[in-house]
Protein backbone atom coordinates (compact mmCIF):
# COMPACT_ATOMS: atom_id res chain seq x y z
CA UNK A 1 0.00 0.00 0.00
CA UNK A 2 0.99 3.60 -0.50
CA UNK A 3 1.19 5.72 2.67
CA UNK A 4 1.75 9.37 3.45
CA UNK A 5 2.40 10.77 6.91
CA UNK A 6 1.57 14.21 8.31
CA UNK A 7 3.52 15.61 11.28
CA UNK A 8 2.08 18.59 13.19
CA UNK A 9 4.14 18.42 16.40
CA UNK A 10 7.49 20.10 16.94
CA UNK A 11 10.52 17.92 17.62
CA UNK A 12 11.89 18.13 21.18
CA UNK A 13 8.64 19.59 22.49
CA UNK A 14 6.27 16.77 21.66
CA UNK A 15 6.37 13.02 21.13
CA UNK A 16 4.46 13.31 17.86
CA UNK A 17 7.60 13.39 15.74
CA UNK A 18 9.04 10.30 17.46
CA UNK A 19 5.79 8.41 17.07
CA UNK A 20 5.55 9.41 13.42
CA UNK A 21 9.13 8.30 12.79
CA UNK A 22 8.67 4.89 14.45
CA UNK A 23 5.44 4.42 12.57
CA UNK A 24 7.17 5.32 9.30
CA UNK A 25 9.88 2.74 9.94
CA UNK A 26 7.30 0.08 10.77
CA UNK A 27 5.39 0.91 7.56
CA UNK A 28 8.55 0.45 5.49
CA UNK A 29 9.48 -2.73 7.39
CA UNK A 30 6.14 -4.18 6.31
CA UNK A 31 7.07 -3.58 2.69
CA UNK A 32 4.75 -0.64 2.09
CA UNK A 33 5.71 2.52 0.23
CA UNK A 34 5.76 5.97 1.81
CA UNK A 35 5.21 8.66 -0.77
CA UNK A 36 5.53 11.75 1.36
CA UNK A 37 5.99 13.06 4.89
CA UNK A 38 4.27 16.44 5.17
CA UNK A 39 5.25 18.81 7.98
CA UNK A 40 2.69 21.40 9.11
CA UNK A 41 2.08 23.59 12.17
CA UNK A 42 5.07 23.25 14.55
CA UNK A 43 6.06 20.06 12.73
CA UNK A 44 7.92 22.31 10.29
CA UNK A 45 10.81 22.59 12.78
CA UNK A 46 11.74 19.05 11.76
CA UNK A 47 13.14 20.64 8.62
CA UNK A 48 15.61 22.91 10.37
CA UNK A 49 19.26 22.43 9.49
CA UNK A 50 20.20 24.29 12.66
CA UNK A 51 18.81 21.69 15.06
CA UNK A 52 21.65 20.73 17.41
CA UNK A 53 20.54 18.21 20.04
CA UNK A 54 22.99 16.83 22.66
CA UNK A 55 24.99 13.80 21.45
CA UNK A 56 22.96 11.34 23.49
CA UNK A 57 19.61 12.38 22.01
CA UNK A 58 18.07 11.51 18.67
CA UNK A 59 18.68 13.95 15.83
CA UNK A 60 15.23 13.87 14.27
CA UNK A 61 15.81 16.04 11.19
CA UNK A 62 18.74 13.82 10.28
CA UNK A 63 16.83 10.62 10.93
CA UNK A 64 14.05 11.73 8.60
CA UNK A 65 16.63 12.72 6.03
CA UNK A 66 18.28 9.30 6.13
CA UNK A 67 14.96 7.46 6.03
CA UNK A 68 13.85 9.57 3.08
CA UNK A 69 17.06 9.13 1.14
CA UNK A 70 17.12 5.38 1.63
CA UNK A 71 13.48 4.83 0.72
CA UNK A 72 12.68 7.55 -1.80
CA UNK A 73 10.32 9.46 0.49
CA UNK A 74 9.52 13.14 -0.15
CA UNK A 75 9.99 15.39 2.88
CA UNK A 76 7.68 18.34 2.26
CA UNK A 77 7.42 21.33 4.61
CA UNK A 78 4.41 23.64 4.32
CA UNK A 79 5.82 26.88 2.94
CA UNK A 80 3.31 29.21 4.62
CA UNK A 81 3.72 27.58 8.06
CA UNK A 82 7.52 27.50 7.66
CA UNK A 83 8.20 31.04 6.45
CA UNK A 84 6.08 32.47 9.26
CA UNK A 85 8.10 30.51 11.82
CA UNK A 86 11.49 31.36 10.40
CA UNK A 87 12.31 28.26 8.38
CA UNK A 88 13.53 29.36 4.95
CA UNK A 89 15.15 27.83 1.92
CA UNK A 90 17.50 29.89 -0.23
CA UNK A 91 14.74 31.22 -2.44
CA UNK A 92 12.59 32.44 0.40
CA UNK A 93 15.59 33.90 2.25
CA UNK A 94 16.31 35.92 -0.86
CA UNK A 95 12.71 36.90 -1.37
CA UNK A 96 12.41 38.27 2.17
CA UNK A 97 15.98 39.65 2.31
CA UNK A 98 16.90 37.44 5.27
CA UNK A 99 20.51 36.89 6.32
CA UNK A 100 20.52 33.13 5.79
CA UNK A 101 18.52 30.04 4.97
CA UNK A 102 18.11 27.06 7.27
CA UNK A 103 16.16 24.33 5.49
CA UNK A 104 17.88 20.96 5.93
CA UNK A 105 19.01 19.17 2.78
CA UNK A 106 16.55 16.66 1.46
CA UNK A 107 13.55 18.74 2.59
CA UNK A 108 11.53 20.98 0.28
CA UNK A 109 9.16 23.86 0.93
CA UNK A 110 5.87 23.53 -0.89
CA UNK A 111 2.20 24.43 -0.66
CA UNK A 112 -0.49 22.94 1.52
CA UNK A 113 -1.89 21.41 -1.64
CA UNK A 114 0.71 18.67 -1.15
CA UNK A 115 -1.11 17.57 2.00
CA UNK A 116 -4.46 17.54 0.21
CA UNK A 117 -2.85 15.62 -2.63
CA UNK A 118 -1.34 13.06 -0.23
CA UNK A 119 -4.79 12.40 1.20
CA UNK A 120 -6.18 11.76 -2.26
CA UNK A 121 -3.32 9.93 -3.94
CA UNK A 122 -2.33 7.58 -1.14
CA UNK A 123 -4.14 4.56 0.26
CA UNK A 124 -3.54 5.87 3.78
CA UNK A 125 -2.69 9.25 5.25
CA UNK A 126 -1.78 9.04 8.94
CA UNK A 127 -1.39 12.25 10.98
CA UNK A 128 0.57 12.83 14.18
CA UNK A 129 -0.35 15.93 16.17
CA UNK A 130 1.04 17.55 19.30
CA UNK B 1 -14.35 1.43 9.31
CA UNK B 2 -12.15 4.22 10.67
CA UNK B 3 -9.19 3.80 12.99
CA UNK B 4 -9.09 6.67 15.48
CA UNK B 5 -5.88 7.44 17.31
CA UNK B 6 -5.97 9.38 20.58
CA UNK B 7 -2.83 10.79 22.20
CA UNK B 8 -4.19 12.72 25.22
CA UNK B 9 -4.77 11.45 28.76
CA UNK B 10 -8.45 10.98 29.50
CA UNK B 11 -7.80 12.23 33.06
CA UNK B 12 -6.79 15.65 31.82
CA UNK B 13 -8.48 16.18 28.52
CA UNK B 14 -11.79 15.67 26.74
CA UNK B 15 -10.15 14.48 23.52
CA UNK B 16 -11.01 10.79 23.96
CA UNK B 17 -14.63 11.58 24.79
CA UNK B 18 -14.91 13.84 21.74
CA UNK B 19 -13.48 11.07 19.63
CA UNK B 20 -16.04 8.60 20.99
CA UNK B 21 -18.86 10.93 19.94
CA UNK B 22 -17.91 10.29 16.34
CA UNK B 23 -17.09 6.57 16.31
CA UNK B 24 -19.26 4.02 14.56
CA UNK B 25 -19.78 0.44 15.68
CA UNK B 26 -17.06 -1.09 13.53
CA UNK B 27 -14.47 1.63 14.17
CA UNK B 28 -11.31 1.11 16.20
CA UNK B 29 -9.69 3.35 18.81
CA UNK B 30 -5.93 3.15 19.32
CA UNK B 31 -4.57 4.84 22.43
CA UNK B 32 -1.02 6.11 22.05
CA UNK B 33 1.42 8.56 23.67
CA UNK B 34 -0.34 10.05 26.75
CA UNK B 35 -3.55 8.54 25.44
CA UNK B 36 -2.46 5.17 26.89
CA UNK B 37 -3.53 6.35 30.36
CA UNK B 38 -7.05 5.91 29.04
CA UNK B 39 -6.41 2.14 29.00
CA UNK B 40 -6.09 1.97 32.80
CA UNK B 41 -8.79 0.14 34.72
CA UNK B 42 -9.73 3.31 36.58
CA UNK B 43 -10.26 5.26 33.34
CA UNK B 44 -13.89 5.51 32.39
CA UNK B 45 -14.33 7.04 28.97
CA UNK B 46 -17.96 7.74 28.10
CA UNK B 47 -18.53 4.90 25.74
CA UNK B 48 -21.35 5.75 23.42
CA UNK B 49 -20.70 3.37 20.60
CA UNK B 50 -19.11 -0.05 20.79
CA UNK B 51 -15.67 0.07 19.28
CA UNK B 52 -12.58 -2.13 19.24
CA UNK B 53 -9.95 -0.86 21.66
CA UNK B 54 -6.18 -0.96 21.14
CA UNK B 55 -3.26 0.47 23.06
CA UNK B 56 0.31 0.97 21.87
CA UNK B 57 2.74 -1.25 23.78
CA UNK B 58 5.81 0.97 23.42
CA UNK B 59 3.95 3.91 24.97
CA UNK B 60 2.81 1.75 27.90
CA UNK B 61 6.39 0.60 28.55
CA UNK B 62 7.80 4.12 28.28
CA UNK B 63 5.39 5.22 31.02
CA UNK B 64 6.03 2.33 33.40
CA UNK B 65 2.68 0.70 32.70
CA UNK B 66 2.10 -2.98 32.09
CA UNK B 67 -0.49 -4.88 30.08
CA UNK B 68 -1.86 -6.20 33.38
CA UNK B 69 -2.94 -2.70 34.39
CA UNK B 70 -5.10 -2.27 31.30
CA UNK B 71 -8.87 -2.65 31.20
CA UNK B 72 -10.25 -5.95 29.97
CA UNK B 73 -11.02 -6.03 26.27
CA UNK B 74 -8.16 -3.78 25.18
CA UNK B 75 -5.72 -5.29 22.70
CA UNK B 76 -2.06 -4.37 23.14
CA UNK B 77 -0.28 -3.78 19.82
CA UNK B 78 3.30 -2.79 18.95
CA UNK B 79 4.28 -0.52 16.03
CA UNK B 80 4.03 -3.44 13.59
CA UNK B 81 0.53 -4.03 14.96
CA UNK B 82 -0.25 -0.33 14.54
CA UNK B 83 0.64 -0.61 10.86
CA UNK B 84 -1.55 -3.72 10.52
CA UNK B 85 -4.47 -1.80 12.00
CA UNK B 86 -4.00 0.95 9.42
CA UNK B 87 -4.12 -1.76 6.75
CA UNK B 88 -7.37 -3.21 8.10
CA UNK B 89 -9.29 0.01 8.64
CA UNK B 90 -10.22 2.10 5.62
CA UNK B 91 -8.83 5.39 6.94
CA UNK B 92 -7.18 6.87 9.99
CA UNK B 93 -8.43 9.86 11.99
CA UNK B 94 -6.03 11.34 14.56
CA UNK B 95 -7.30 13.06 17.71
CA UNK B 96 -4.83 15.29 19.50
CA UNK C 1 28.63 29.88 6.54
CA UNK C 2 29.30 32.39 9.28
CA UNK C 3 31.15 34.66 6.89
CA UNK C 4 28.46 34.39 4.30
CA UNK C 5 25.87 35.30 6.89
CA UNK C 6 27.92 38.25 8.11
CA UNK C 7 28.37 39.55 4.56
CA UNK C 8 24.74 39.18 3.89
CA UNK C 9 23.93 40.98 7.10
CA UNK C 10 25.99 43.93 5.94
CA UNK C 11 24.09 43.95 2.69
CA UNK C 12 20.76 44.08 4.42
CA UNK C 13 22.02 46.72 6.83
CA UNK C 14 23.11 48.98 4.02
CA UNK C 15 19.76 48.42 2.35
CA UNK C 16 18.04 49.43 5.57
CA UNK C 17 20.18 52.54 5.80
CA UNK C 18 19.29 53.53 2.27
CA UNK C 19 15.67 53.09 3.10
CA UNK C 20 16.08 55.21 6.20
CA UNK C 21 17.61 58.05 4.21
CA UNK C 22 14.78 57.61 1.75
CA UNK C 23 12.25 58.87 4.25
CA UNK C 24 10.72 62.25 5.02
CA UNK C 25 12.21 64.73 2.59
CA UNK C 26 12.69 62.37 -0.32
CA UNK C 27 9.25 60.94 0.10
CA UNK C 28 7.84 64.41 -0.16
CA UNK C 29 9.81 65.10 -3.32
CA UNK C 30 8.75 61.80 -4.77
CA UNK C 31 5.08 62.42 -4.25
CA UNK C 32 5.45 65.83 -5.85
CA UNK C 33 7.14 64.34 -8.89
CA UNK C 34 4.67 61.43 -9.10
CA UNK C 35 7.80 59.35 -8.90
CA UNK C 36 8.25 56.47 -11.30
CA UNK C 37 9.87 54.40 -8.56
CA UNK C 38 7.96 51.47 -7.12
CA UNK C 39 7.93 51.38 -3.33
CA UNK C 40 9.82 48.52 -1.69
CA UNK C 41 8.80 45.13 -3.05
CA UNK C 42 10.06 41.62 -2.40
CA UNK C 43 12.07 39.83 -5.07
CA UNK C 44 8.86 38.68 -6.76
CA UNK C 45 7.45 42.16 -6.99
CA UNK C 46 4.87 42.08 -4.18
CA UNK C 47 4.66 45.25 -2.10
CA UNK C 48 6.38 44.99 1.28
CA UNK C 49 4.04 47.53 2.85
CA UNK C 50 0.52 47.11 1.62
CA UNK C 51 -0.25 50.70 2.63
CA UNK C 52 2.15 51.93 -0.09
CA UNK C 53 -0.44 51.04 -2.71
CA UNK C 54 -2.19 53.62 -4.85
CA UNK C 55 -3.21 53.71 -8.47
CA UNK C 56 0.12 55.14 -9.55
CA UNK C 57 1.93 52.30 -7.85
CA UNK C 58 -0.38 49.82 -9.56
CA UNK C 59 0.53 51.35 -12.93
CA UNK C 60 4.20 51.02 -12.08
CA UNK C 61 3.97 47.41 -10.96
CA UNK C 62 2.04 46.60 -14.12
CA UNK C 63 4.62 48.35 -16.25
CA UNK C 64 7.45 46.44 -14.63
CA UNK C 65 5.53 43.27 -15.59
CA UNK C 66 5.25 44.58 -19.14
CA UNK C 67 1.55 45.38 -18.92
CA UNK C 68 -0.49 48.43 -19.81
CA UNK C 69 -3.58 48.77 -17.63
CA UNK C 70 -6.93 49.32 -19.35
CA UNK C 71 -10.39 49.94 -17.94
CA UNK C 72 -10.97 46.17 -18.01
CA UNK C 73 -7.88 45.63 -15.82
CA UNK C 74 -8.98 48.31 -13.38
CA UNK C 75 -12.38 46.70 -12.94
CA UNK C 76 -10.71 43.51 -11.76
CA UNK C 77 -8.09 45.29 -9.67
CA UNK C 78 -10.67 47.28 -7.74
CA UNK C 79 -12.79 44.20 -7.26
CA UNK C 80 -9.78 42.32 -5.92
CA UNK C 81 -9.15 45.03 -3.37
CA UNK C 82 -12.79 44.78 -2.37
CA UNK C 83 -12.38 41.00 -1.99
CA UNK C 84 -9.40 41.56 0.26
CA UNK C 85 -11.22 44.15 2.37
CA UNK C 86 -14.11 41.79 2.80
CA UNK C 87 -12.25 38.52 3.42
CA UNK C 88 -8.69 39.53 4.40
CA UNK C 89 -7.15 37.07 1.98
CA UNK C 90 -5.80 36.96 -1.54
CA UNK C 91 -8.10 34.69 -3.52
CA UNK C 92 -7.26 31.61 -5.52
CA UNK C 93 -8.60 31.44 -9.08
CA UNK C 94 -11.97 29.76 -8.45
CA UNK C 95 -13.19 32.07 -5.68
CA UNK C 96 -12.00 35.08 -7.67
CA UNK C 97 -14.02 33.96 -10.67
CA UNK C 98 -17.06 33.36 -8.46
CA UNK C 99 -16.71 36.78 -6.86
CA UNK C 100 -16.44 38.45 -10.25
CA UNK C 101 -19.57 36.61 -11.32
CA UNK C 102 -21.42 38.01 -8.34
CA UNK C 103 -20.27 41.60 -8.73
CA UNK C 104 -19.37 42.24 -12.38
CA UNK C 105 -21.16 39.73 -14.52
CA UNK C 106 -20.93 36.43 -16.37
CA UNK C 107 -18.87 37.82 -19.24
CA UNK C 108 -15.95 38.66 -16.96
CA UNK C 109 -16.35 35.63 -14.71
CA UNK C 110 -14.31 33.33 -16.90
CA UNK C 111 -10.74 32.24 -16.31
CA UNK C 112 -9.96 32.67 -20.02
CA UNK C 113 -10.98 36.32 -19.80
CA UNK C 114 -8.74 36.84 -16.77
CA UNK C 115 -5.84 35.11 -18.49
CA UNK C 116 -6.21 37.38 -21.49
CA UNK C 117 -5.91 40.35 -19.13
CA UNK C 118 -3.33 39.14 -16.63
CA UNK C 119 -1.46 36.24 -18.22
CA UNK C 120 -1.02 32.64 -17.15
CA UNK C 121 -1.53 33.09 -13.39
CA UNK C 122 -4.15 35.82 -13.30
CA UNK C 123 -5.04 35.54 -9.59
CA UNK C 124 -1.40 35.95 -8.59
CA UNK C 125 -0.59 38.68 -11.09
CA UNK C 126 -3.72 40.70 -10.42
CA UNK C 127 -3.13 40.39 -6.65
CA UNK C 128 0.36 41.74 -7.11
CA UNK C 129 -0.84 44.75 -9.09
CA UNK C 130 -3.75 45.32 -6.69
CA UNK C 131 -1.33 45.47 -3.77
CA UNK C 132 -2.59 42.38 -1.98
CA UNK C 133 -0.31 40.05 0.03
CA UNK C 134 1.19 37.17 -1.89
CA UNK C 135 -1.30 34.32 -1.59
CA UNK C 136 0.19 32.15 1.18
CA UNK C 137 -2.04 29.23 0.53
CA UNK C 138 -1.06 28.93 -3.10
CA UNK C 139 -0.92 25.48 -4.60
CA UNK D 1 -19.43 10.74 -0.75
CA UNK D 2 -17.55 14.00 -0.23
CA UNK D 3 -13.81 14.10 -0.45
CA UNK D 4 -12.60 15.85 2.66
CA UNK D 5 -14.02 16.54 6.13
CA UNK D 6 -12.14 18.98 8.32
CA UNK D 7 -13.01 18.94 12.03
CA UNK D 8 -12.41 22.18 13.94
CA UNK D 9 -12.02 21.46 17.68
CA UNK D 10 -9.78 24.22 19.03
CA UNK D 11 -10.81 27.71 20.22
CA UNK D 12 -10.16 30.58 17.80
CA UNK D 13 -7.42 32.74 19.25
CA UNK D 14 -5.07 31.01 21.71
CA UNK D 15 -3.29 28.89 19.09
CA UNK D 16 -2.84 28.95 15.32
CA UNK D 17 -4.98 25.84 14.78
CA UNK D 18 -8.11 27.70 13.67
CA UNK D 19 -6.18 29.61 11.04
CA UNK D 20 -4.17 26.63 9.84
CA UNK D 21 -7.22 24.37 9.62
CA UNK D 22 -9.06 27.06 7.65
CA UNK D 23 -6.08 27.42 5.29
CA UNK D 24 -6.27 23.69 4.61
CA UNK D 25 -9.99 23.96 3.88
CA UNK D 26 -9.45 26.79 1.38
CA UNK D 27 -6.56 25.03 -0.33
CA UNK D 28 -8.52 21.77 -0.53
CA UNK D 29 -11.39 23.62 -2.19
CA UNK D 30 -9.07 25.56 -4.52
CA UNK D 31 -7.70 22.13 -5.45
CA UNK D 32 -11.14 21.21 -6.69
CA UNK D 33 -12.07 18.95 -3.77
CA UNK D 34 -15.49 18.84 -2.15
CA UNK D 35 -14.74 20.02 1.38
CA UNK D 36 -17.06 19.80 4.39
CA UNK D 37 -16.44 21.37 7.79
CA UNK D 38 -17.50 20.23 11.26
CA UNK D 39 -17.22 22.45 14.31
CA UNK D 40 -17.34 20.57 17.61
CA UNK D 41 -15.95 20.82 21.14
CA UNK D 42 -14.21 24.13 21.76
CA UNK D 43 -14.12 24.56 17.98
CA UNK D 44 -17.63 26.02 18.19
CA UNK D 45 -16.08 29.08 19.85
CA UNK D 46 -14.61 29.85 16.41
CA UNK D 47 -18.20 30.60 15.38
CA UNK D 48 -18.75 33.28 18.03
CA UNK D 49 -19.83 36.69 16.73
CA UNK D 50 -17.99 39.92 17.43
CA UNK D 51 -14.53 38.44 17.92
CA UNK D 52 -11.96 41.22 18.17
CA UNK D 53 -8.62 39.44 17.86
CA UNK D 54 -6.90 42.76 17.15
CA UNK D 55 -7.39 43.47 20.86
CA UNK D 56 -4.55 40.96 21.39
CA UNK D 57 -2.67 41.92 18.24
CA UNK D 58 -3.83 39.04 16.04
CA UNK D 59 -5.40 38.85 12.63
CA UNK D 60 -8.11 36.30 13.39
CA UNK D 61 -10.18 34.18 11.01
CA UNK D 62 -13.59 35.85 11.06
CA UNK D 63 -13.24 37.63 7.74
CA UNK D 64 -11.69 34.59 6.06
CA UNK D 65 -14.58 32.44 7.21
CA UNK D 66 -16.96 34.70 5.31
CA UNK D 67 -15.13 33.62 2.14
CA UNK D 68 -16.04 29.93 2.52
CA UNK D 69 -18.98 30.22 0.13
CA UNK D 70 -16.70 31.84 -2.48
CA UNK D 71 -14.66 28.63 -2.26
CA UNK D 72 -17.86 26.57 -2.67
CA UNK D 73 -17.56 25.25 0.87
CA UNK D 74 -21.22 25.06 1.77
CA UNK D 75 -21.49 21.91 3.89
CA UNK D 76 -20.70 23.38 7.29
CA UNK D 77 -21.89 21.48 10.35
CA UNK D 78 -21.91 22.44 14.00
CA UNK D 79 -22.38 19.89 16.80
CA UNK D 80 -25.45 21.05 18.69
CA UNK D 81 -24.50 19.52 22.07
CA UNK D 82 -21.16 21.33 21.93
CA UNK D 83 -23.06 24.59 21.39
CA UNK D 84 -25.48 23.82 24.23
CA UNK D 85 -22.81 23.02 26.80
CA UNK D 86 -21.04 26.28 25.91
CA UNK D 87 -24.16 28.41 26.11
CA UNK D 88 -24.21 29.28 22.42
CA UNK D 89 -27.19 29.39 20.06
CA UNK D 90 -27.12 27.99 16.53
CA UNK D 91 -28.84 31.10 15.16
CA UNK D 92 -26.26 33.49 16.59
CA UNK D 93 -23.11 32.34 14.83
CA UNK D 94 -20.81 34.25 12.49
CA UNK D 95 -21.52 31.94 9.53
CA UNK D 96 -24.46 29.78 8.49
CA UNK D 97 -24.09 26.24 9.82
CA UNK D 98 -26.26 23.15 9.89
CA UNK D 99 -26.68 21.86 13.44
CA UNK D 100 -25.84 18.16 13.72
CA UNK D 101 -26.75 15.81 16.57
CA UNK D 102 -24.35 13.46 18.34
CA UNK D 103 -26.25 10.58 16.81
CA UNK D 104 -25.48 11.79 13.29
CA UNK D 105 -21.75 12.41 13.85
CA UNK D 106 -20.50 8.87 13.09
CA UNK D 107 -22.37 8.86 9.79
CA UNK D 108 -20.83 12.20 8.84
CA UNK D 109 -17.29 10.87 9.34
CA UNK D 110 -18.02 7.67 7.41
CA UNK D 111 -19.27 9.74 4.44
CA UNK D 112 -15.85 11.26 3.79
CA UNK D 113 -12.82 9.69 2.19
CA UNK D 114 -10.38 11.70 4.29
CA UNK D 115 -10.88 13.30 7.69
CA UNK D 116 -8.51 16.02 8.93
CA UNK D 117 -8.92 16.76 12.60
CA UNK D 118 -7.55 19.93 14.22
Amino acid sequence: MKYSIAVYGGPYSHQATHTAFHFAQAVLDKGHEIQRVFFYHDGIYNGSALVAPPQDEANLPQQWQQLAEKNGVELVVCIAAAVRRGLLDENEAKRYSKPGSNLEQGYQLSGLGQLVDAGLECDRLVSFGP
Amino acid sequence: MILHTVNKSVFNCNTLNECLLTTARNDGVLLLEDGVYGALETAHPTEIHEVSWYVLKEDLLARGLSEGQCREGITVVDYAGFVELTEQYKSVCSWF
Amino acid sequence: MENAMADHKQDTESVTNNQASDTALEKKQKSQEHSQEIPATDSEGYLENLSDWNENVAEQIAQSEGMQLTEAHWQIIHLLRRFYEEFELSPAMRPLVKYIGLHLGKEQARSIYLMQLFGDSPAKMASKIAGLPKPTNCL
Amino acid sequence: MSDILIIFRKPPVGTSWAREALDLALVGAAFGQKVSLLFMGDGVFQLAQNQQPDAVGQKGTQAMMQALSMYDIDDIYVHNDSLDTRGMAADQLNIDCQPITSKALPGLLQQHKQVFNF
